[in-house]
């Protein structure tokens, strides 16, 4: 295992450290229980926004804390979810009064954890929704499965409801609007390479040099099928196919597309997947008006991507472009 | 014999050796059909429990499991977690203010333990997961037989519960993401579930010999 | 060779389709000769910023190009330098009547090639200075050599530069700006692995499982010494070491940070070392007043980091500052 | 025999095919010491020479030579292309009006070229670069002697002078980088200058044949 760590355990307190002297101006990263939530939080008579997950995604959570987007993100160890106790305290500090919007992946760990910390919360009176994201269309979803995993779509839920948030919405609104956002959303992800996780010590699977893992999600597990490799041009048709087949994309929709690296893939290879998926958009009539191309959903150092659509509102789109101030996505402050 | 708070303190962490020694073939098996944490994540929540544990002297059974529970459920994270962390602290309610437990009282307590994992978790048996090695040890502790015997015969059905989790398909928990792709594999949870067993059916037949 | 190309021949033209579509609002991509200019260049009455280099090295350069940065970059085949005719075109495009700087990392290649356009572009008459970007500590630099490796401080100075050229500085003013920040930036990368240009379809280099390439480039070639795997503290303490030896810091200075991955190393890991780092500038008495972590300048695929300190004047700073609205740096606007 | 257009053309042809066979050589010669690149630097830039020639006849070796220069200026890049560029820049210029070449011009030519190189890189012979191989071959022109035979010796003598390159720390280009590292390595761009020369002296033996 080839990292720079000083030892597994050490991983994520490490980086939480190495965060929060580098992005001091916009977060606080308070520990024992983790959680990094806004510098200037809490924002009061704004709903906040709390979401979490294991570690491991980064920037995914805690690099989009921030003015737009989370109040307040609770790293777990490396894929694991974080703890009840985490996300209790997080939404404490964050509470402006508005209530609290939990918005929460689509596992079996963070649903729970996050359910307990909700329940114990509004013991407390205070009102906490939860919106679970399922973008993930690798996995079928059905009565004999935990259901769609959330996946890189999670960071447009987090940006819109953000900006919604920022520009004053109530916690009704914004759990409908990330409501809305999950629905219209749907991704893809395929794997060149596993990533290891640093107690495992050893890759998460092994591929042949010939061989890629389709259909793979966010936590280094193998994905739906092994595939061999295919140029730039295939694998994003490989990635469209299921998005467009599985709903909810028609002629004439306005979409924003998003090209996300899983840690080890180069910028360079995601604009070659960007351009091939803009030209499937556009042969399906779908109007691209926003992207997004880049790292922001990883597994560890995993070499591979993923193609999310996300069918734009009106409502959406604005949010979408109102400022946003965190350490990984910025534009307008 | 009676299994009182020192007794199950030494269970405790005769289960917390026995995750740290079996970590790594957790983590595998977890790796093959889940996300590669599971000997990390029991580890890193006994580690905590054996602080815990040493930190303060609980005067009940319930004390100790609620102690337990909270610490699981403050560590661990992931879906073991909570799982867990509930297993103990229904274990706790139903344990009430008993300085001690007998067999019938150790089956009461950990059917509400498993009771609060099914609801949690909502998995039935045959969804391979936990649940599998947990259902059978809990059920073979029914009856008013002897209780080492009945701890012996917990740990066999809870390991031949994990070993049925085999040929299953996953219907809970991130190895349901692999639809057939996780059939012929253990299920990590479940075999972390035998070593509960294991552990404390070794802890009494020490104690008892 | 497991990468999302459709062919080595296609791999810098495919991505640069992909950027132009994705960036569409803010820079224009030019092919035969191929460069990447702003969107709204030439910009009047102000001072041109051309960059380049060989691709492969994402988002540098032509990530960078925008208001607030460069005006142009001119994207070589993979770590090759860019040819005249590129230079040439991409130069008289942007050419706002002011002047033209070209900031030119230090590679015999990128040397001749900046130099033959520049032959040319004064021949058309117009001013055109050289800047030379040296600051890899990896290499010494002595009449023996082709002297040190213009390597991850470019960054800097291609934001510092291109934000007081926005501000009106004259070209005079951003010669001696550029050369000043070059003065006072020192780097030092390391590799985990290798990387493998698209043409060769193999690595670079082989490591062992526990090494490491000391003293790399970002051109995949092997570096200074091949070391044993440490902890990541340990490693950040290798590459501080040379860069405070090598000059021109010194206790109360007042430095930017910058931790740069090289393509394939993840963010999580990039803070481990920045935290690292932080704190050995801060035992040496370096006030930390400005930082950036990510992968800004790459070498493909490659799992590395470097390390880049440079010395802020107040002008430096200020530009620094200053709005920036590119691809891959963008804040203030 | 003369070197006119039509044999100049004949040798650039068959360089670009030598080229096209080397290329993975050349470019496993760069990863040792540079990065990786020479082989398709060299293949892209005589892939457009070829082209060119193919669009329009050159009437004089001169003409011929430009052709080549600017096409490897604008398409190969990197260190190699404003070097090899250079080299058949300076060739054209002094290669003047002439309809063909015979020993006496070649030589004075080819010493243009090498001295284009010598000036753009500023390399001598020992930096272990091309002119290692470029210097011993330009020199082999010398004299009234025949020409075939010439040209075999200026073949010979650049592989000797690539093969010399071995023991060397380089001076000059991305293989200096590496001080002691890059002892024991050929370099590349002296590799590439051997494929320059062998090939004119096997299509002139070819057509003398
Ligand atoms: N819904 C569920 N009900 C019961 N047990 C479950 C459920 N989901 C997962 N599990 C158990 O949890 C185990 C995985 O635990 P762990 O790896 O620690 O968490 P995670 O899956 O979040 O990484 C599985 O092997 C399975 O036994
Ligand atoms: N200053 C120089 N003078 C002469 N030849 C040089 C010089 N620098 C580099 N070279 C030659 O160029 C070759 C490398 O060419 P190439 O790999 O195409 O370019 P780059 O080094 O830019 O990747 C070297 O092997 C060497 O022979
Ligand atoms: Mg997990
Ligand atoms: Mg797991
Ligand atoms: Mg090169
Ligand atoms: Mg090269």
């Amino acid at each position: 295992m080839k990292k720079f760590i000083n030892s597994p355990e050490d991983v994520v307190t490490d980086a939480l450290e190495g965060m929060a002297i580098a992005h001091a101006d916009l977060l606080k990263v308070c520990r024992e229980p983790d959680y990094i939530m806004r510098a200037d939080g809490p924002v009061r008579g704004k709903v906040a926004l709390v979401s979490g997950g294991g570690s491991g995604h980064e920037p995914l959570h805690g690099g989009f804390v921030g003015r737009g987007m989370l109040d307040a993100a609770c790293p777990g160890a490396v894929f694991t979810s974080p703890t009840p106790d985490q996300i209790l305290a997080a939404t404490r500090a964050v509470d402006g009064g508005a209530g609290v919007l939990h918005i929460v992946k689509n596992y079996t760990g963070d649903v729970m954890n996050f359910e307990m910390a909700a329940e114990l919360m509004q013991a407390e009176g205070v009102d906490v929704r939860q919106v679970i994201i399922d973008d993930d269309v690798a996995v079928k979803d059905s009565l004999y499965t935990a259901g769609r995993r959330g996946v890189a779509g999670t960071v447009l839920a987090e940006r819109i409801c953000g900006g919604a948030a920022e520009a004053g919405a109530d916690l009704e609104t914004l759990t409908a609007l990330c409501t809305e956002v999950n629905a219209g959303t749907r991704s893809m992800g395929i794997a060149l390479t596993p990533c290891t996780v640093p107690h495992a010590g050893k890759p998460s699977f092994a591929l042949a040099e010939d061989e890629m893992e389709f259909g793979i999600g966010i936590h280094g597990e193998p994905g739906r099928a092994r595939v061999k490799l295919e140029p730039a041009d295939r694998v994003a048709e490989m990635l469209m196919e299921p998005i467009l087949e599985d709903l909810p994309f028609s002629a004439g929709d306005e979409i924003l597309l998003f090209v996300n690296g899983m840690g080890g893939t180069p910028l360079l290879e995601l604009y070659i997947l960007y351009r091939k998926a803009y030209e499937i958009a556009q042969q399906h009539g779908l109007k691209v008006s926003r992207h997004l191309v880049g790292s922001y959903t990883t597994s560890l150092e995993m070499a591979g991507a993923s193609i999310t659509l996300l069918r734009l509102t009106g409502a959406m789109r604005q949010a979408w472009d109102a400022p946003v101030l965190t350490p990984a996505l910025r534009w307008g402050a | 014999m009676m299994l009182d708070v020192s007794v199950l303190a030494g269970w405790i962490e005769r289960l917390t050796g026995s995750i740290e020694r079996e970590q790594e073939h957790l983590t595998e098996l977890d790796a093959a059909i889940g996300d590669g944490d599971h000997g990390a994540n029991m580890a890193r929540g006994f580690k905590a429990v054996r602080e815990k544990i040493a930190q303060g002297k609980s005067e009940t059974p319930a004390d100790l499991f609620k102690l337990v529970a909270m610490t699981l459920i403050s560590t661990v994270g992931g879906a073991s977690g909570p799982l867990y962390g509930t297993f103990f602290l229904e274990a706790s309610k139903a344990a009430g203010d008993a300085r001690a437990l007998d067999l019938a009282s150790l089956h009461t307590v950990l059917a509400a333990g498993l009771a609060g994992v099914r609801m949690r978790g909502k998995a039935v048996p045959g969804d391979k997961t936990m649940v599998d090695a947990l259902t059978p040890a809990v059920d073979a502790l029914v009856g008013d037989g002897d209780l080492r015997k009945a701890l012996e015969a917990a740990a066999v059905a809870a390991a031949d519960g994990a070993e049925q989790t085999r040929p299953l398909v996953a219907h809970k928990g991130r190895a349901s993401y692999l639809g057939e792709r996780a059939i012929g594999h253990k299920d990590p949870g479940a075999a972390s579930s035998v070593l509960l067993f294991a552990s404390l059916a070794q802890e009494v037949a020490e104690l008892e010999a």
